[in-house]
């Protein structure tokens, strides 16, 4: 039994790392159930790998906008655009952005600084299924509009139905909301 | 409200909002506008697939070389179909939706999708009541000519609709009592497969209406060696595998079918072995290369959907197999999302995977499908597996793994545009 | 066609069918009539629950005890949010509908299901901007005399749709600027949460009509310590409990509410060993044995979507903790299908089942509730884990494990026709 | 290594006993993912346990009507409504029971006979999702109308969604179709 405990351990603290509740149950399923990886293809990072201005190190978590760990995600709770067809801030083909969002505050590693950032959800297909990212850093109940990742933000739109989520730089903050 | 590139901070001034947005300085990253949505490169990559899923009701648009999704098509109940003519940038999707969800009136249309920025830009409503099962082909079909789509409906009545594509309009309904199905075969010839082993040829004048409707002998018997729906097709030819693992070829070249000689995927030894066809996608032919994908399993009587554990691969000039290629495991998935084991247990995930797939008979791949291009992928993925693996279809080799996002994988579609031909 | 009782030999005769059929002989089985329906005994037993699914669209009614399910309601896109009076033999489903699948035109409505049946006997159109979010709960409320259903509108306005349940029709939209959400107090009142932590009373008329609304005072700071919109009912209070575990107990027993002296779930030393409530559906109260049970994790800032790893039991007559319960993990499935060992592996996928919920913080429980009636069940279900695990609510102690054959287990809702109370 | 291959080779055996593939891949999953199992409450069997007079041992698994291995699910795929708030031979609550249905002919073990088993649909409310049956004996391809459980069998009901599907006897077989 023991070197199975300590197997589970390894595992799990290697799976603690990651971030995202349904990467943690591929990666907890991975672990135990069987499946994907090696060879597993390369999937592309963001669209284009060059450094972009003012932006974090594209090899690094926090510089790729379809990981988790992108610097722009610290509030989101949703499927991300950049996995879906789409990029950071555009939406999935086919879908249309909501013109009202919830806020968050996020600090860009690049420059230390925080920037407003505006999380408007792409709208009018079913959920699109890749990368889920659940962060919260900020969330706030429903009743705290502006604030809460919970609400279904299609609004404004043709469809209420969610498909993803875009993460777009709307301002730097001077005060923490 | 339009969708329009609109700035946030006009959309912030809806909430009285306490935080206060600063003016960006030259050294700030600069602000970004909304409202904006992608749209795909056209022509499309030829190793880009459409998988479609039966629970999530919904088509996603997968580039296998590196598991990026393009996009997805929503559809309705069932098992989403869709066609992909070579002649227009579209993409057609027949769906079925009812007022109240899985209740109230039904409506059937056929979806007209534009393929950059896979919008829908119009739709024909078609009657209620195209057919609705749990086999992923056959059921609709295009003309070679990309004029007209074919729908097959089942009341249990049998008919088909037909769409002028052109036109943009429904144009007629053809029955077809004792047949089902639907098989192009040409500009304005369409075929269906008969309860008593023989096929209806139903000819279309230029405005979609029937002309001309021919049954031919039996070709193959229902009741003994029935062949299945899942037929590939090479060049004029459709080939009908059988359950015992009969290829049976129709020449639609000229005005009457010609059922040539029937061969077989399978040695007496191989057979004697249970070696079968089986799953819910079967066969698929790369056209240059004349190459026929097999997809088999051993097993007994009834084991017709089994899911395969190789695919064979034969020179269809010769009717010889070339190639006999193990399957790996496509790739678990919960819910969409692929169960990874990472860089440090990828390997005994892997290893798992592969031993589960060939210990269990009912886990393996339902589906194949082979790119059109001169570097063919053959494509894989199970129902309820999750996964999609490909292999480099000349060779054999595995290239690797891609997910979906589904929930399911029904079926594979490829298209490209730069090739017409059989679809 | 109707649904009647008609016998299937007809049926048959349809097909040119080959087969023949010998009438039955004595010996034989009887054949047996085609075309029935079951119908499920009212009342209901108090310890079935109704488990809504946010991705298979439907609400499934499960028996804890046994784990039989007897029916499902189907509803349309987001948490399916279901009202059960006491007073009527009818459920009530808010839906919302797009006439093609995710777009086209929207419906919402209110559907009213027959108890015993499980059919929609009648329907109610409601404003089509119903709020629609992941909080799966106080989005829809009914009046305590079960005549007027009130439902959560945002667009991102905010507003109350009112639909008097005896006349079957939408009487009246109620505007709610700066509230959310919808919590019942009493026979002509409703609640609502405002951003800057105080509530709106709203009364109505016997006509369903809004003859007063009415802003407290600030009752938490939104900024610091906010409550979450999870509030338990216990007889004419509403427990709000904050994100750092402060239960605001406020009594509706009066014209004005009455904000009684907060009380915290953790002590000092558990506060800062990171004790914290979390998941979906986090509260619930027995009213009879005056418990409230509390869902309970580790976490740091930002955590209160976290799932839970334990549930505490308190006396709400002396707002003292009197259990800690551990929780097992409620077993995982794969589309609906439960995931077992089966009686030689059960212990080992039990054990690593449980190990990984304590393990990795985002696996767990999200939703507790608890039955109404004397031998209490306290019901536990994660999201994405797939199955139900119950427990004695008296005692704390782990009874078993049940499926709902949901996709997901968004919500869990308890009903007992003989309890009239809060819902 | 042995261990694990052994392990692995055993679970897989004893997995490939059940027949339904989606009870197998909860099987499998089960073996190595992790959930259920103990104590897992007891199922109640079909409704009420007395035998039927004519039907096999309640008991065994060919006489239980929410079993895949009943004796009259032999030609089935699809979800049991005796798993779905039917039984047998009546659709779950709010269902509808399609008039048209494909045939199967099983052999009854308390009797010998071979029965005419109607397949006939569940209709109007989504996929059920428990006990999944897939057995296929006699399935024909879809052309072959009468006999194809491919086909979604809800036709001259109100709607064409499928919930699950029972298992009516409607006759005795007296020559094998």
């Amino acid at each position: 039994m023991t070197r199975i405990d300590d197997w589970m351990a390894r595992a799990a603290r290697q799976l603690a790392r990651r971030t995202s509740r349904r990467s943690l149950l591929a990666g907890l399923g991975g672990a135990l159930l069987g499946g994907a990886a090696i060879p597993l293809l390369p999937v592309s990072r963001a669209f284009g790998r060059e450094p972009q201005p003012g932006e974090p190190d594209p090899e690094t978590p926090e510089g790729q906008a379809n990981a988790c760990e992108y610097w722009r995600y610290c509030s989101i709770d949703g499927f991300l655009s950049s996995c879906c067809g789409g990029t950071h801030n555009s939406c999935p083909p086919g879908t249309s952005m909501a013109p009202v969002t919830w806020i968050g505050t996020c600090r860009n590693p690049a420059d230390g600084k925080e920037y407003v950032i505006s999380y408007n959800d792409c709208c009018g297909k079913g959920p699109c299924g890749k990368c889920f990212c659940r962060r919260n850093e900020g969330d706030k109940p429903v009743y705290y509009t502006p604030k809460s990742n919970d609400i279904d933000w299609c609004m404004g739109t043709d469809s209420v139905v969610y498909n993803s989520t875009v993460a777009v730089v709307v301002g730097v903050a001077v005060e923490k909301g | 409200m339009p969708r329009t590139n609109r700035r946030t901070r006009r959309t912030l001034s809806i909430w009285a909002f306490a935080l206060l947005l600063a003016g960006p300085s030259d050294a700030d990253l600069p602000l970004e506008p909304v409202g904006r949505v992608a749209t795909i490169k056209t022509p499309y990559s030829p190793h880009w697939v459409f998988v479609g899923d039966a629970l999530g009701h919904r088509t996603a648009l997968i580039d296998v070389e590196d598991g990026r999704m393009l996009g997805t098509l929503d559809s309705g109940f069932g098992i989403p179909q869709t066609l992909h003519p070579t002649r227009r940038s579209e993409i057609y999707v027949i769906e079925t939706h009812y007022s109240r969800g899985s209740r109230g009136e039904r409506s059937d249309v056929l979806t007209i999708y534009d393929k950059a920025s896979l919008a829908p830009i119009a739709e024909v409503a078609i009657p209620p009541k195209r057919a609705l099962s749990a086999t992923p082909v056959a059921h609709v079909a295009l003309s070679d000519d990309d004029r007209f789509a074919a729908i097959f409906n089942l009341t249990p009545a049998s008919s088909l609709s037909i769409v002028d594509l052109e036109q943009r309009r429904f144009v007629s309904e053809i029955q077809m009592p004792g047949c089902s199905l639907v098989y192009p075969i040409g500009e304005r010839r369409f075929a269906a497969l008969c309860m008593n082993g023989s096929l209806l040829v139903i000819r279309l004048d230029d405005s979609g209406r029937e002309v001309g409707k021919q049954r031919s002998q039996p070709f193959f018997d229902p009741e003994t060696d029935p062949v299945t729906e899942k037929a590939a097709r090479f060049g004029d030819r459709w080939l009908f595998p059988s359950f015992d693992g009969w290829i049976h070829p129709v020449d639609f070249s000229g005005p009457e079918p010609v059922f040539e000689e029937r061969w077989s995927l399978t040695s007496e030894r191989e057979r004697a072995d249970g070696w079968k066809i089986g799953g819910y996608q079967h066969l698929a032919v790369h056209e240059k290369s004349a190459t026929l994908y097999a997809l088999m399993h051993q097993g007994g009587i009834d084991s017709h959907k089994q899911p395969g554990s190789e695919v064979w691969f034969y020179d269809l000039t010769e009717r010889e197999r070339t190639r006999r290629v193990e399957l790996v495991n496509p790739g678990f998935t919960y819910l969409g999302v692929p169960i990874e084991g990472g860089p440090t247990w990828g390997w005994l995930v892997d290893w798992i995977g592969d031993r589960v797939m060939h210990a269990i008979p009912d886990i393996g791949v339902d589906s194949i499908a082979v790119t059109l291009d001169d570097a063919p992928r053959l494509v894989t993925s199970g129902m309820f597996s999750g996964g999609i693996a490909s292999f480099d279809a000349l060779t054999g080799e595995f290239i690797g793994r891609v997910f979906s996002g589904n929930l399911t994988n029904a079926v594979i579609q490829t298209a490209s545009p730069a090739t017409p031909g059989p679809r």
